[in-house]
């Protein structure tokens, strides 16, 4: 009896998206369902495709670099910071001192506003309704005083420049970076005991959306997400980029590379990210902020035209591999300018990691991966 | 059972900080009470915040720095800025602009204008409380609805203020003693040109 | 209805007078006011970089409840007010106008940030739609980008404002044969297909664009190839090596 | 391992392999490239088993396909691929058989530039829409002007109980019977009205 009905079921369609309260955004999941259970997902964007590399191939290099604050909206810095980077290596700019730690410093100040800001959503995503959210923003509105003192806005930093940052830190902005990286792991601590041991979140989390090492390493993944699964690939340390190899600080890496797993490397690295801002804070020093090179360019930018070439500048983003590939011709405007988003790739494996799972462990999945629809769809 | 329960004495303790340990919003502390109340209490204005461009004059609203010389609008990268130049009766160009228009629908406060402006006359405002239910024409700002004094400047910006009037007096004492050293050595050669004036020579906006 | 009628053909003495006479309906339309603006329902709705700010503004720091607009619904049949936060892409232009029409009445739309309202930064790409009120009417706009969270409680208060002013008996959900729904724009091979409801927006003639910079994009305008002394051999191109 | 190093180990396994280093990259020809991405992704020397970065470039004469790989392993990288296609027909086989991620990123490619992936397993527009004419990161894309209602336009808003205000018609059968060459040459905004 029970078998015939079975062979009856029908699969159904369901769309989850472009407006719904747990996409994060404008993404669409065309879901087909067999009772409840998912056996198939695609992905579906270009809600949010916003002609950013066809922008940027019709404007100056410098004035790219207010759009690469829209990308990545939860983390400006990092996205100003990469697209610094390749076109430094494409002019062969050189950074005074003091102007790597500012970078440094505020990459990952940023580092902590997105990963607790995730982590919220995430759990806002299980159900957690806006409490941890809530408690998220809280640090994060601290921070993001920070950015507004320094450079000017709230999110839409535009704050890097090429050889170098775009002002000097205002007076008293590093003692207030100070204590507010002195009291971060007690809201750490209160965050974890809030939610870390909490079993309705381990049974949701735990052997959900499980991403095998080898899928992670196949279909390109990378931040977070792949250290979850155990690649240990973190480009701070591989690249050696602006002066991280003074730093010392651990990557933290995953075994079984499910929901939880991604929520607990989230944690550590912030964890991690307060330790190099400690080591930043010490040894910061004084100087120059701006390459006197480069100081002429900020009054003309369409002056500027760096050698033709390539380039290809990439950094650790909260969210993975941020790349900005860069093909010069000579003339003030990138020949061609391509941003290999972080997020954009991590969707790859959407549909392996939901398959079998209910509708309900979907959204947790997706909030897992961390995902900003600015990014995913440049 | 016990995860669940220390979370929520953590929430309850967050709870009761907000009532027993209210703090002000700009504060640092992790516990208590954040909220601003907004229309009636503001956070601190931050000096660099920038929110619009604004036109920047000295004394009286003709007395305006800018020199119409179409670099913003040329480095704007949404291309927001619209300069006309300003022409006496016998079709001289003049150093000021005839219009000056700022499509706030377009703007996206990146602050580039005021980094290349070469005059010190455009700036970003404080100013966040624009908006309106017609878009078309009353969200284009005209060059009227532009001009702020400098003493505005001073009050929101003062430390921006202090470097720009030190840069701009040792300029006015360069430009005295080469005036007066030029009018000794030749008395009927005008004054040479300031150096600032940006290297391709400025066009009227066809 | 027919004292409506009467009051739109006399003057504002003798509608003052009236409103005298009438002063239980003042009173009913006041109270009637006051529960809607203080009970704002918006839909939970983000697009971009702005319904961070959005989000931001629904947090403890800056707290829309105060302004007894805290209650996101996730379903557009249960909101009030819609805030279009965030680009409008050709893509999802026809979902927000079919959100739109899902709205019951009264229903108030707030655009915030220069996306929205213009197709702001991105106004010259080729997916962004320039301007939400091509396909449906809004009420207030919040240039910005992103606007302060204060800006949008300003935006917000600017909107009770409204609705404080609005009459019972002029509001155009009572009126008879009013139906606030618009066509859903379809996809065409270039863009969406019909380029803007006329009924709703018209281009503004007088601060045009493309007159004042002229075209937003190439237009073939860099179909020169770039110098191969650096990209290598022009000879070494398609399949020979 | 740097280029050269890559390019010398490449001509020893495939004798005869057309191969170029142009702004360190390797430029290959089309249908060498998954047997080249495979040697490079199983071999112990190279073992560069993490595909970082696909994207498309239009050089105006010729389409070119850009590969960036990199070894997690052995923590080295960037190695440069290129592919060289004929606007006229961009073929190129898909790597998504060996690297999972190039899935997205080829989609991505197809739909700006219009390379064709032969072999990918669901070649579809990934931004823009079906139906969706033209790639429009090519160099000669010509994007629609807004703010002007065509015929079609016209058509649609009627059939929709869209009253279409005289002028506007009249302008879009202008448009019409002139062509869509017309639009460039568009009479001033002011006699629209």
């Amino acid at each position: 009896m029970t078998d015939s009905l079975l062979q009856e079921t029908e699969t159904l369609e369901v769309n989850l998206g472009p407006q719904h309260p747990s996409t994060h955004g404008v993404f669409r999941m065309n879901v087909k369902l067999d009772g409840e259970t998912i056996v198939s997902l695609k992905p579906v964007m270009g809600y949010l495709h916003r002609n950013h590399e066809q922008i940027a191939e019709n404007i100056s290099y410098l004035g790219s670099m207010p759009y690469t604050d829209r990308l990545d909206y939860f983390n400006s810095m990092s996205n100003n910071f990469a697209y610094a980077l390749a076109v430094e290596k494409l002019a062969k700019i050189e950074v005074p001192e003091r102007a790597q730690y500012i970078r440094v410093i505020m990459a990952e100040l940023t580092r902590l506003v997105n990963h607790v800001s995730v982590t919220g959503f995430l759990l806002n995503d299980l159900g957690a309704f806006f409490t941890p959210v809530l408690y998220a923003f809280r640090e994060r509105e601290k921070i993001l005083d920070v950015f507004e003192e320094t450079a000017g806005s709230r999110m839409m930093c535009n704050y890097f420049r090429f050889g170098g940052v775009k002002l000097d830190l205002p007076p008293g902005v590093l003692d207030r970076i100070r204590k507010i990286v002195k009291e971060f792991p007690k809201f750490l601590d209160e965050f974890e005991g809030l939610l870390t041991q909490n079993e309705i979140l381990c049974m949701r989390c735990q052997k959900v959306g499980v991403l095998p090492f080898d899928l992670a390493l196949s279909a390109s993944i990378t931040g977070p997400m792949a250290r979850a699964s155990g690649v240990n690939y973190d480009i701070r340390k591989v690249d050696n980029y602006s002066i991280y190899n003074r730093f010392k600080f651990k990557v933290p890496l995953g075994k079984t590379g499910d929901v939880y797993d991604r929520f607990m490397i989230r944690i550590l690295e912030m964890r991690q990210s307060v330790y190099i801002l400690e080591q930043a804070l010490k040894e910061i020093p004084e100087g120059p902020v701006l390459n006197p090179k480069t100081a002429a360019l900020a009054k003309a930018p369409r002056n500027f035209k760096p050698p033709a070439g390539e380039s290809y500048g990439r950094v650790e983003s909260p969210k993975g591999e941020l790349g900005f590939y860069l093909v010069s011709d000579g003339t003030p405007q990138p020949w061609r300018y391509h941003v290999r988003a972080p997020s954009f790739v991590n969707l790859t494996v959407l549909e392996d990691l939901c398959l079998g799972h209910k509708v309900a462990d979907a959204v947790v999945i997706l909030g897992s991966i961390d995902i900003v629809l600015g990014e995913v769809d440049h | 059972m016990l995860g669940v329960l220390r979370g929520m004495g953590i929430t309850f303790k967050n709870f009761v900080t907000s009532y027993l340990f209210p703090r002000r919003a700009d504060s640092l502390d992790t516990a208590g009470m954040v909220t601003v109340q907004y229309p009636e209490e503001r956070l601190l204005e931050k000096e660099r915040f920038r929110n619009f461009p604004f036109l920047i004059y000295d004394k009286t609203p003709d007395d305006l720095r800018c020199v119409a010389c179409d670099i913003c609008a040329k480095e704007c990268p949404p291309k927001c800025i619209y300069i006309v130049r300003e022409f006496d009766k016998d079709g001289k160009p003049l150093k000021r602009p005839a219009v000056f228009d700022i499509d706030l629908t377009v703007c996206m406060n990146c602050g580039i204008c005021e980094e290349a402006c070469p005059f010190d006359a455009i700036f970003m405002d404080h100013e966040f409380e624009i908006g309106g239910a017609e878009r078309q024409q009353s969200l284009v700002y005209h060059k009227d609805q532009l001009l702020k004094p400098a003493t505005y400047f001073a009050k929101i910006r003062p430390t921006d203020h202090a470097t720009i009037e030190e840069k701009r007096r040792k300029e006015a004492e360069k430009k005295a003693a080469a005036a007066k050293q030029s009018s000794q050595g030749a008395a009927q050669t005008p004054p040479p040109p300031p150096p600032a004036v940006p290297p391709k020579s400025p066009q009227p906006n066809a | 209805m027919a004292l409506a009628q009467n009051r739109s053909t006399v003057d504002d003495g003798l509608k003052s007078e009236l409103r005298k006479k009438g002063i239980v309906v003042t009173t009913i339309q006041e109270l009637y006011n006051w529960g809607r603006r203080s009970s704002i329902w918006p839909l939970q709705f983000g697009l971009a970089c702005c319904a961070i700010e959005m989000i931001a503004t629904a947090c403890a720091r800056f707290d829309i409840a105060r302004f007894g607009a805290e209650l996101f619904r996730g379903s557009p049949r249960q909101a009030d007010m819609m805030i279009v936060a965030g680009t409008v892409t050709k893509k999802m232009a026809p979902q927000i106008v079919r959100l739109y029409n899902q709205m019951p009445e009264p229903k108030y739309v707030i655009t915030m940030g220069a996306c929205s309202i213009a197709g702001g930064p991105f106004i010259d790409g080729y997916n962004v739609l320039k301007g939400i009120d091509r396909y449906i009417p809004i009420d207030v706009h919040l240039p910005g980008c992103p606007p302060r969270p204060e800006a949008l409680l300003w935006g917000l208060t600017q909107l009770q404002k409204k609705i404080d002013h609005q009459e019972i008996e002029k509001v155009e959900w009572y009126q008879k044969g009013l139906k606030r729904e618009f066509p859903i724009p379809e996809f065409g091979p270039k863009g969406l297909i019909p380029k803007f409801n006329p009924e709703v927006w018209r281009p503004e003639t007088a601060s045009h664009r493309r007159e004042r910079y002229g075209d937003p994009v190439l237009l073939g305008k860099k179909m020169t190839a770039p110098k191969f002394e650096t990209f290598g051999d022009p000879q070494v191109k398609v399949g020979t090596v | 391992m740097n280029t050269a190093e890559i390019k010398s180990l490449l001509e020893k396994k495939f004798p005869g392999l057309e191969i170029k280093i142009i702004n360190d990259g390797l430029v290959l020809k089309p249908e060498d490239l998954p047997r080249v991405a495979k040697l490079l992704k199983e071999s112990p020397e190279s073992k560069l088993d993490y595909l970082s970065l696909i994207t498309g470039v239009d050089y105006v004469e010729f389409l070119e396909s850009v590969y960036h790989l990199y070894s997690v392993e052995k923590r080295v990288g960037p190695v440069v691929l290129k592919v060289r296609v004929p606007r006229t027909s961009p073929k190129i086989p898909s790597l998504v058989p060996l690297y999972r991620g190039a899935e997205f990123q080829e989609r991505e490619a197809y739909d700006m530039m219009g390379i064709v992936y032969e072999g990918h397993p669901d070649l579809r527009r990934i931004f823009m829409w079906e139906g969706f004419e033209g790639f429009p990161l090519r160099k000669d894309y010509v994007p629609e002007d807004e703010d002007v209602l065509e015929w079609e336009d016209v058509e649609w808003l009627e059939r929709h109980g869209v009253k279409v205000p005289e002028e506007y018609k009249a302008f879009a059968q202008q448009l019409k019977a002139a062509g869509k060459e017309a639009r460039a040459t568009r009479p001033k905004p002011g006699a629209e009205a």
